[in-house]
């Protein structure tokens, strides 16, 4: 388990081909998530991530604990963006190996979903006409409420 | 009693400040009780907290809680809008 | 839809990074195969795929248009090899940009375990003790099977 | 009747060519037809192969198909294992 926060710019390439050269690994998922250019019909300027140091880290150690007690995987790596972002910049990347595909497919989007309720970040958005916080997506409480269905 | 305060994102700026350590005149046992006490103490923007505290989220020493849950001397509190990461 | 069969090695990478930066793109979801070294404890020399051309570009199209109609996502590619490949070299790779994850993770694992059941390819594994044909698993009918029933 | 026969992977190997012309002395309306006939007229691999056809997979024009979907003249037969890619 690999959790990075930083404000740099990363590569998410750079960390397939690692996961991709280790032991044992037959795939590797991951996602990426970028700043789109319009929100609700605003064009984005750019946008300014906050979060809270200590327990987001602790918070996504929970969450790949977690996925990894349900999920045979071989690696997890969680880098995500603060600061200021401009539009098309990746803010976010979740990258799981595995031996077999179903693992690392499902290990992935539960860390990402659960990440988007769960760690503590924040995003606002600043355009010509305004600056707002992001409100939540009741979509993303249903998909963690689903996961939890699971359980 | 003795407890640190964070506030995020839009209560940080409707707050003026990111984090403060408070010296209560007593003893509270939840998050609920300590907006109560800062809303009977200090007014303002606390009473507006404290009726819509449905709408923010606590975290007790760095793991999510409910508004409900027991704080003790020292606790580090947050209180936040809901979470929009990733 | 871009469907790539080749022989030579490619970058999942560089597809990522181009899928990003079009217009709109909120998630991109990859997934990359592997050669595994060890087959049921036998240490792999090398790989030999096999295709029918032409069924090949057919089925994977077939299967792109059926995730693109269930989920609302912005580009597909799909890149498999063949030929000659050694130990932990790649594959094959799917990469699917949306505007929100959930149809790219949908879209994403549904191609592949289509693929592993209708895209015409075939495994050699050729060890120093012997070479044979990779044979179908029951997992991936199974997987395929699980798609069939959401329909 | 012709018929454009292809083989792939292990039967590709058993039967020593991956692709071939066909001309029928008969009309067939399936693959499973055609084995059938092969195997009475060419005997040896064909036989085994009709045995075990359930086995193998068939693709009409290049779609995948059952044993006893309808052929035409001038079709693309292909027959191989089951399918190992990705």
């Amino acid at each position: 388990m690999t959790i990075i926060i930083q404000e740099n710019v990363f590569s998410i390439s750079k960390i397939i081909s690692e996961l991709s050269k280790k032991d044992n690994v037959g795939a590797v998922v991951s996602f990426s998530g970028y700043v789109r250019e319009f929100s609700k019909e605003k064009k984005l300027k750019f946008m300014e991530i906050e979060h809270y140091p200590g327990m987001t880290e602790k918070s996504l150690e929970s969450i790949e604990k977690k996925a990894r007690n349900q999920w045979d995987v071989n690696e997890t790596i969680i880098v995500h963006r603060v600061g200021k972002l401009l539009p098309k910049d990746i803010i976010v990347g979740v990258i799981v190996s595995s031996k077999h595909r179903t693992n690392a497919f499902k290990a992935c989007e539960f860390i990402i979903d659960f990440l988007k309720t769960d760690a503590p970040f924040w995003k606002k958005e600043i355009s010509d006409e305004d600056k707002v916080w992001v409100s939540e997506r009741q979509e993303d409480i249903k998909k963690k409420t689903n996961w939890n269905k699971l359980d | 009693m003795n407890l640190k305060l964070l506030f995020f994102a839009s209560l940080r700026e409707q707050f003026g400040f990111s984090q403060k350590e408070i010296a209560l005149s007593r003893t509270v046992k939840s998050p609920e009780e300590f907006l109560l006490i800062m809303s009977k103490e200090s007014g303002g923007e606390w009473i507006n907290l404290f009726n819509n505290k449905k709408l923010y989220k606590v975290a007790i020493n760095k793991d999510l809680a409910s508004w409900r849950n027991l704080i003790v001397e020292g606790d580090e509190l947050a209180i936040f809008p809901p979470i929009t990461g990733g």
